[in-house]
């Protein structure tokens, strides 16, 4: 398979999630439009290692790994942390969530 | 000898921590004065024993040198010289003096020890300003004055304090950044940041010395003030208590005109003979446009301020010609306004206290009611139109005479011409407050009080000795003098 | 010794005003007014005895590193006599001032002003350095302004004070300026070395017409006489100190000093010339018209100013010097008995007395030989030295000359008229008004200094016969003492003019003169200088205020207005919800990489 | 595989320090005390671990070395891990009165401690980022502990901002393995050789440094820090504008000075913008604030945007990581003595004299603040009369003030932006100095404003004696405020730390 699929498959993920982020309006579906942006990386990361004449073999991989644990533990405060809010406001529209309440 | 010089700088800080310390509002305020007067014996102590003169330009009498940080080229050098000295002894005396009145009367009868403790922190300050001998030393002294003035002024102002505080620090503030700048480009063009050094021997290249000295002199210009960036001191003299304005107009706008001579024409000569000619048109415009506004001026306070923009503009001409007879002349004229201008903040001050009016309309006939109060106050306006004889003559006279010896004969002329329109201002301040039939509310107003006259006394004396006999300010700044103009001369 | 004693004439009066100024009582103060001034002037004739060669004397007060300035004294024979004639009237004033004054309760402060008035004519007296005589020069100025300005029932005086001292002022701007010419080509300011030091014919006309400007406001010269007669708000025996006798012979004296100067400005003369001509026909046609005793006494100082600045217009700096001294003995006689009528008639005005003759002898006989000595009659002092002036302007035969000589010419005719006129008219006749009827003499402390002045007065003419006097007058005083023949005409004219008064007031018509409001208000020239000087530059002051206030520190004001405003703006668009934060940071994060990129491809 | 134990001595300490919270709030449930003294002395010894190793020798410690080490301890890192031990410490010291219960909250401190710990010593991008995220991780949950609707909305606000951002520099990082086949800081610039790569790797430093500016909420990425410091306990909020936002410094140093130097034509024009639009949108918004900590949130945006221009200019590393150390000193010191000045006493019937409508002293009455509004930062308002009620604390709340607005008697400050201002004009960046200084006159506008609050005439009805803090506040507050003027007076030290490798 050649590796250009890999990076055109990658930039379309990225796409998506930079598209969710931006359209989306439920806390759920932005964190998971920031996780499709993360595969898209990971995608990236992994597709390097077979382009780039990398200087330990594999790195990418390994970074791949560590990112997917990120984005785990991320995913997993970020629910907890969303279910709190759903807790205060019974909903959980981020465009609800104000940046400075006026008086 | 170097323990003295050391001594000027700690007393007075000690002085402030234990008025803050005390918990007696008296007792504070009499360790703070205590205090100041302990300075001022300190001060007066520099001129002793001096060290025979090294270099040829810069040479101190005493100085203490101690590295402090070496990463931006801070050293604690301190040295006082002929140009220093009386400036120090000046705001030693000044500081006393004002800590003396404060033992009296503090305005509104808000807390006075912390009002003494304020004053203290301020002459650490200018005191600082006049011993460094390292430029970011220098303008470390230089920032330490800003907060506490801020203080003083929105601490015991008149009614209209805030504004003007604000204005007095962010205007000073602008002013003392673009000071930094400029300082920096001197240290990091000459990689030292000792004065000594870069007056003995500039290294600095001609276009630097020209960035450097554009930037200083705005950083000064804001201080001392120059015309057009005056307009933060009518303000902040009008609002503030009388002891701040003294010691506004008697010591803290010296700093601006002593470190454009000091800094701004030492380090950067050729800069400052590139910028000579505007400077001075600018102090000219400076000394005409203070006059005619003291002319059309309403307020008594409003009044002194604007004409010390006319005599800092005499000051800079001075400055500007880049002459020894100039900044022979800048130097008295420096400590003749202060001693003026100080009494004359201190008798409007105290019209204003009894009068509770400084509208030159609602005054009126004091020689009828205070004829002790409305003649010193005519000495004092006498002295400052630059009356012969008396201490503001020979700044005034002087520049103009530098000005001729420059051959710039038109700043001459309209420099003289605005010493006339200083006397116009002042006998029509005279006029209107004490001549003629009393005003309502001059009358009955309450004695003088002893601290008082205690505190005016050693400036009426100051400003007739000054003027007498010059000698006492020429004299020790003649060597330093010639040194610098060796400076700008030097190709 | 010489020189001790010429220091000890300023510094008496000057020590004796700074303790004066802490007295409270007028016994002490009085006291001690009169032993300084009388220490003063004993030093003056001790010195004018044992004055036998010019010294000159001094230390170095300032140092301005390449100018110095020295504060000494420079003694020479105008000097002694000068030193006299202001100790003798300031000695006169102050035993005068103490009856005068007799219910003034600030007495203490005005003696001692007149004790540093003093010692500021003295120190220019014997100045040895340009820069010490600008002191006194000045310090004159202000005691003016502060004596004139003494007498709180006049609402006129602070204004005339103020007026005498910006225009003198005004005038000192140019002085200062002269002064600053010479010391800086010369290097120094000591009036020695400034004389022998040889400057270029531009560099000396600058210079001395600049000095001039400062010689016209001192001595009240067109155009900056107007100061003059106001200045008779004054209490009347500083008017007769400063205004007659004294101060306003300072300019002349300082020209008289530095005349070597003057002599090598051909332009500068000129330009005297004329200022002399008109000031002297100016003065005498305005004291014609006036209707107050004081201010036809003033106006008619001004003309014979005049005279002496004519005098030195033609090259002859000594006989102005003896025209200073006759009339500083006159004009301070006419000062101080004119204070005595003012004094029991209790009027400035002409018109409310009369025929005091009787009723006060003595100040009738004094007054008498002061008007003749002011009309120029023989042998009064005034007759010699008028009659050397117009000799010496006779002589000098060119333009300047004889602009002088006529202008001159017709001025004693004018004087004759009006000092004719004015003895007639308050003398002679039947008493005008009740307050004349009962006049009567003043007090001896006040009747002695003017029978004493009035022996100079009468005298001092004949000194002009003493060689050894001449010489003390210094160059230029050859005219002194020689009568010729010429002196027919001015005297003719003088009697002309007075037959002419005498016949007008015999008609009862001494008093309107032709055009009389016109001289009266001395041609409107107060009213012309209000309006080219006073009204702009008032009118100039409001407007840089304005510009100042809103312009200037509107502009600061306005930088803040303007960060403040920003800063709403920008506050405001932060306040939002969640999803513009989250959409700013990926877009400004993507903006960012995306002009990464195209940087990249630019380069 | 080298690994040096000893560089990794103050990493351990932290573990540790979390299990032992960790296992103290199991053993000792509901004592609040044990749990807080555990994790203090976990970060004492951290810090402890850490300053001795930085004066241990001056030769740097390796760890995780194959052809390169991932774990590097100099000089200057030893320096930082203390750093983040002691802010971590402050931050403790602080929390004595917080509503969140105690345990989570320390074991959440100590967690983040370690990831700036190691952080610090980071020498490739996997450690990086991975610190980063363990040391930002604790804190969505830290500021949403508290059960209100304020804190729950900082909380998204905060990791929806945050995980955006991580994204954005995990996709840059991904660019720059990409295109030069190294995480190692060393080997990086070595690779990157290869020249049609090169617009790839511009594009992934840029973007790996913008979603860096998260952290030090530098513009556009910066509008989450308002809300999440508001909305934040106290003491987390002082978290988050000192450990937090040095993190970010120290991971953009690392990044632009050590990692990609090669880019360094573009990564300054990025960070110059970046600083430009931080520093000035910073301050002027700050002029508009009413509310103290939403002003200081906004002031720190200002300052990174000093820290920023430093960091465009070559060499200008060590300046960053100074001003930044300064900037923290005093922004802690700011952030405690708010602290002290708004906890409540744990309530004592004292007898609260109050301000009646005369403005004197009178009769003892109620307590007139009621303690469940009280542990946010309130309004500027709120501290009207502090200068006379309690005096030392609004002495060090003005002392912090002065040294974030760089004037004496706050010296750390003065020196933080003469040290600035004086690598710009260094470089010949001096148009950019000149306007770091108007900046700072802007600045000054509203750190007078907030000083002077503390001078007014408290309104009628407020106590005039303010009630005692916690006494581990007050200590706490009072080391800091001590700490932040001493290094006024020998700033050296940190210059020189800051330049030793």
């Amino acid at each position: 398979m050649h590796p250009v699929i890999a990076y055109v498959i990658a930039a379309l993920l990225v796409g998506l999630g930079v598209y969710g982020i931006l359209a989306r309006r439920n806390a759920i579906l932005v964190l998971m439009a920031v996780e499709l942006l993360l595969n898209g990386v990971n995608l990236v990361l992994v597709a390097a290692d077979t382009t780039v004449k990398a200087a330990l073999p594999a790195t990418g991989q390994a970074f791949a790994l560590f990112v997917i644990v990120l984005a785990a533990a991320e995913i997993g405060v970020g629910l907890a942390i969303v279910l709190q809010l759903y807790r205060m406001r019974r909903s959980v529209a981020v465009d609800e969530v104000p940046l400075e309440r006026v008086p | 000898m170097n323990a003295v010089l050391v001594a000027v700088l700690v007393i007075p800080a000690l002085g402030a921590l234990a008025s803050v310390v005390i918990r007696s509002d008296r007792a504070g305020r009499v360790a703070g004065t205590v205090a100041a007067a302990l300075s001022l014996v300190a001060a007066a102590l520099l001129a002793v024993d001096r060290a025979p003169a090294t270099g040829d330009r810069l040479s101190p009498w005493h100085q203490v040198d101690v590295a402090w940080v070496p990463a931006v080229q801070l050293r604690f050098h301190v040295g006082v010289d002929g140009v220093s000295y009386p400036l120090v002894v000046l705001t030693a005396l000044l500081t006393l003096l004002c800590c003396l009145y404060s033992l009296w009367q503090v305005p509104g009868e808000r807390n006075g020890r912390q009002l003494v403790a304020l004053l203290l922190v301020v002459e650490v300050g200018i005191v600082g300003v006049f011993l460094a001998l390292d430029l970011i030393l220098f303008f470390v002294f230089f920032e330490l004055v800003l907060l506490p003035m801020y203080a003083i002024i929105a601490g015991w102002g008149g009614p209209e304090r805030r504004a003007a505080a604000r204005k007095f620090v962010l205007y000073t503030l602008f002013g003392s950044v673009i000071l930094l700048v400029g300082l920096l480009v001197v240290v990091t063009g000459a990689n030292t940041a000792d004065l000594v050094t870069l007056t003995e021997s500039s290294t600095l290249g001609a276009n630097a010395q020209r960035v450097a000295f554009v930037l200083l002199a705005v950083g000064f210009a804001v201080k001392s003030p120059l015309w057009p960036l005056h307009t933060w001191l009518p303000d902040a003299h009008t609002e503030a208590p009388t002891v701040g304005s003294v010691i506004l107009a008697g010591v803290l706008l010296k700093m601006g005109t002593y470190g454009l001579l000091r800094i701004g024409v030492g380090v950067a000569p050729d800069g400052a003979r590139w910028a000579s000619p505007v400077l001075a048109g600018l102090a000219v415009a400076a000394i005409l446009v203070g006059g005619l506004v003291c002319l059309a001026q309403t307020e008594l306070k409003r009044l002194i301020a604007y004409s010390s923009v006319g005599h800092m503009g005499f000051v800079l001409l001075g400055i500007a010609t880049l002459t020894t007879t100039g900044f022979q002349a800048a130097l008295i004229g420096n400590l003749a306004h202060g001693v003026i201008t100080g009494l004359l903040f201190f008798l409007a001050g105290a019209i204003k206290d009894r009068a509770h009016t400084g509208d030159l309309g609602q005054l009126g006939g004091l020689r009828e009611t205070a004829p002790v109060l409305a003649g010193l106050l005519g000495f004092a306006a006498i002295a400052s139109l630059g009356l012969p004889g008396l201490a503001g003559f020979w700044g005034e006279a002087f520049a103009v005479v530098a000005a001729v010896q420059r051959g710039w004969p038109v700043a001459a002329v309209l420099a003289a011409l605005g010493g006339a329109l200083a006397a116009a201002y002042f006998l029509r301040l005279l006029r209107r407050a004490t001549h003629g039939p009393a005003a309502p509310a001059v009358v009955g107003l309450s004695p003088l009080h002893r601290f008082e006259l205690a505190a005016w006394a050693p400036l009426v004396l100051l400003a007739i000795a000054l003027g007498l006999v010059p000698a006492l300010a020429l004299t020790p700044s003649a060597h330093p003098v010639r040194g610098l103009t060796a400076v700008t001369h030097a190709d | 010794m010489n020189v001790a004693l010429a220091a000890a004439m300023p510094l008496a009066p000057l020590a004796a005003a700074l303790v004066g100024f802490l007295l409270r009582s007028r016994r002490s103060a009085a006291a001690l007014a009169i032993t300084a001034t009388s220490a003063a002037l004993l030093a003056a004739v001790i010195l004018a005895l044992r004055f036998d060669k010019p010294v000159s004397d001094g230390y170095r007060a300032a140092d301005f590193v390449d100018l110095t300035v020295e504060f000494g004294v420079r003694v020479n024979g105008p000097t002694t006599l000068m030193a006299l004639a202001v100790g003798a009237v300031a000695l006169a004033v102050q035993v005068y001032s103490v009856t005068y004054l007799r219910d003034d309760d600030r007495y203490a402060p005005y003696a001692a002003q007149v004790s540093l008035f003093t010692a500021a004519m003295m120190t220019v007296v014997v100045a040895s350095d340009l820069v010490q005589l600008l002191i006194g020069w000045e310090v004159m100025g202000i005691c003016s302004y502060l004596l004139i300005g003494h007498d709180r029932r006049l609402p006129e005086a602070p204004r005339a004070a103020v007026k005498a001292f910006l225009v003198t002022r005004v005038g000192d701007v140019g002085f200062l300026l002269g002064i600053a010419v010479l010391g800086y080509h010369a290097g120094t300011f000591r009036i020695d070395d400034v004389l022998a030091h040889d400057y270029t014919g531009a560099q000396l006309t600058t210079a001395c017409l600049l000095l001039l400007a400062g010689v016209a406001g001192k001595s009240a010269q067109f155009p900056l006489h107007t100061w003059l007669p106001d200045a008779m708000a004054g209490p009347t025996p500083i008017s007769a100190l400063i205004h007659a006798a004294t101060m306003v012979a300072a300019g002349v004296y300082v020209v008289t000093q530095l005349f070597p100067l003057f002599a090598q400005a051909p332009a500068a003369l000129t330009v005297l010339a004329v200022m002399a001509a008109i000031t002297m026909l100016l003065g005498a046609l305005a004291a014609m018209a006036q209707a107050d005793i004081k201010r036809v006494l003033a106006w008619s100082t001004v003309s014979q100013l005049g005279y002496m600045t004519g005098a030195l217009a033609v090259k002859a700096p000594g006989t102005a010097m003896f025209h200073l001294l006759t009339h500083a003995a006159f004009k301070a006689l006419l000062f101080l008995a004119a204070g005595a009528v003012i004094h029991a008639v209790g009027s400035n005005l002409i018109s409310v007395t009369g025929g005091l003759r009787r009723s006060m002898p003595a100040t009738f006989a004094a007054t008498t030989i002061g008007l003749a000595a002011l009309a120029g009659l023989p042998p009064f002092s005034g007759f010699w030295s008028k009659e050397a002036i117009l000799a010496a302007a006779m002589d000098e035969g060119t333009g300047p000359g004889w602009l002088v000589y006529v202008a001159g010419a017709a001025t004693v005719a004018l004087t004759g008229w009006y000092a004719t006129s004015l003895w007639l008219q308050v003398f002679l006749g039947r008493p005008r008004s009740p307050a004349a009827d009962h006049a009567h003499e003043p007090g001896p402390a006040m009747r002695y200094p003017v029978l004493l002045l009035a022996v100079p007065a009468a005298l001092l003419g004949f000194a002009g016969l003493a060689g050894g006097f001449v010489d003390r007058l210094g160059p230029g005083a050859e005219e002194v003492g020689h009568l010729s023949a010429a002196l027919v005409v001015p005297l003719g004219l003088a009697l002309a003019g007075a037959a002419v008064a005498w016949v007008m007031w015999r008609r009862g018509r001494a008093a309107d003169v032709p055009a009389r409001a016109l001289l009266a208000d001395a041609f409107h020239l107060d009213a012309v200088q209000a309006a080219v000087v006073s009204r702009p530059v008032s009118a100039l002051a409001g407007a840089v205020r304005r510009a100042d206030e809103t312009a200037v520190d509107g502009a600061v004001l306005g930088t803040g207005a303007a960060a403040l405003r920003s800063g709403t703006v920008l506050a405001g668009a932060h306040r939002a919800a969640l999803p513009r934060a989250a959409g700013a940071a990926l877009g400004g994060a993507l903006l960012l990489g995306l002009a990464a990129i195209l940087l990249e491809w630019v380069r | 595989m080298r690994i040096d134990h000893v560089a990794l001595l103050p990493g351990y300490a932290a573990a540790t320090t979390a299990v032992l919270v960790l296992v103290l709030d199991l053993l000792f449930p509901g004592r609040r005390g044990v749990v807080l003294a555990g994790a203090a002395v976990g970060a004492a010894a951290t810090a402890a671990l850490a300053f001795g190793l930085a004066l241990s020798g001056d030769e740097a410690r390796f760890a995780f070395c194959g052809s390169a080490c991932s774990f590097t301890v100099d000089g200057r890192a030893a320096a930082l891990m203390g750093v983040f031990a002691l802010v971590t410490l402050g931050v403790l010291g602080l929390s004595a009165t917080t509503r969140a219960p105690m345990g989570e909250h320390c074991f959440l401190l100590a967690c983040s401690m370690t990831g700036g710990v190691v952080l610090a010593g980071a020498a490739d991008l996997i450690t990086l980022i991975v610190a980063l995220e363990t040391l930002t991780l604790p804190l969505y949950v830290l500021v949403g502990l508290r059960r209100t609707l304020v804190s729950a909305d900082a909380a998204v606000t905060f990791l929806v901002v945050s995980v955006v951002a991580t994204a954005v520099s995990l996709l840059g990082a991904g660019l720059l393995y990409a295109s030069t086949g190294a995480v190692h800081f060393g080997q990086m610039n070595a690779a990157a050789k290869d020249p049609s790569l090169r617009p790839l790797a511009v594009v992934g430093c840029v973007l790996l440094l913008g979603g860096l500016g998260f952290k030090v909420a530098a513009v556009p990425l910066h509008a989450w820090a308002p809300p999440t410091y508001d909305g934040a306990p106290l003491p987390v909020a002082a978290y988050l504008s000192t450990a937090s936002k040095l993190g970010g410094v120290v991971a953009l140093v690392y990044v632009s000075v050590e990692a990609v130097p090669f880019e360094h034509d573009v990564a300054v024009a990025a960070l110059v913008v970046l600083a430009l639009l931080t520093m000035t949108v910073g301050n002027l918004v700050a002029l508009r604030q009413r509310r103290m900590v939403r002003l200081l949130a906004w002031s720190s945006i200002a300052q990174a945007g000093y820290i920023l221009a430093a960091l465009a200019v070559p060499d200008g590393g060590a300046t960053a990581l100074t001003y930044a150390v300064f900037f923290v000193a005093l922004e802690l010191a700011a952030f405690a003595a708010v602290v002290a000045l708004r906890t409540p006493a744990p309530v004592e019937a004292d007898a609260r004299v109050l301000v009646p409508a005369g403005g004197a002293p009178a009769v003892p009455a109620a307590p007139a603040r009621a303690p469940q509004v009280i542990d946010d930062g309130g309004t500027l308002a709120d501290y009207a009369g502090a200068a006379r009620g309690a005096p030392w604390r609004s002495a060090a709340l003005v002392l912090a003030l002065a040294g974030l607005a760089g004037l004496p008697p706050g010296i750390a400050g003065l020196f933080a932006k003469v040290a600035v201002v004086r690598s710009l004009v260094d470089s010949d960046a001096t148009w950019l100095a000149v306007i770091v200084a108007l900046n700072a006159v802007v600045g000054l506008a509203y750190y007078v404003r907030a000083g002077a609050g503390l001078f007014a005439p408290a309104e009628p009805g407020t106590p005039v004696r303010w009630p005692r803090p916690h006494w581990t506040i007050a200590v706490t507050t009072a080391l800091i405020a001590l700490v932040a003027l001493a290094i006024g007076f020998a700033p050296q030290i940190v210059f020189d730390a800051a330049a030793a490798r």
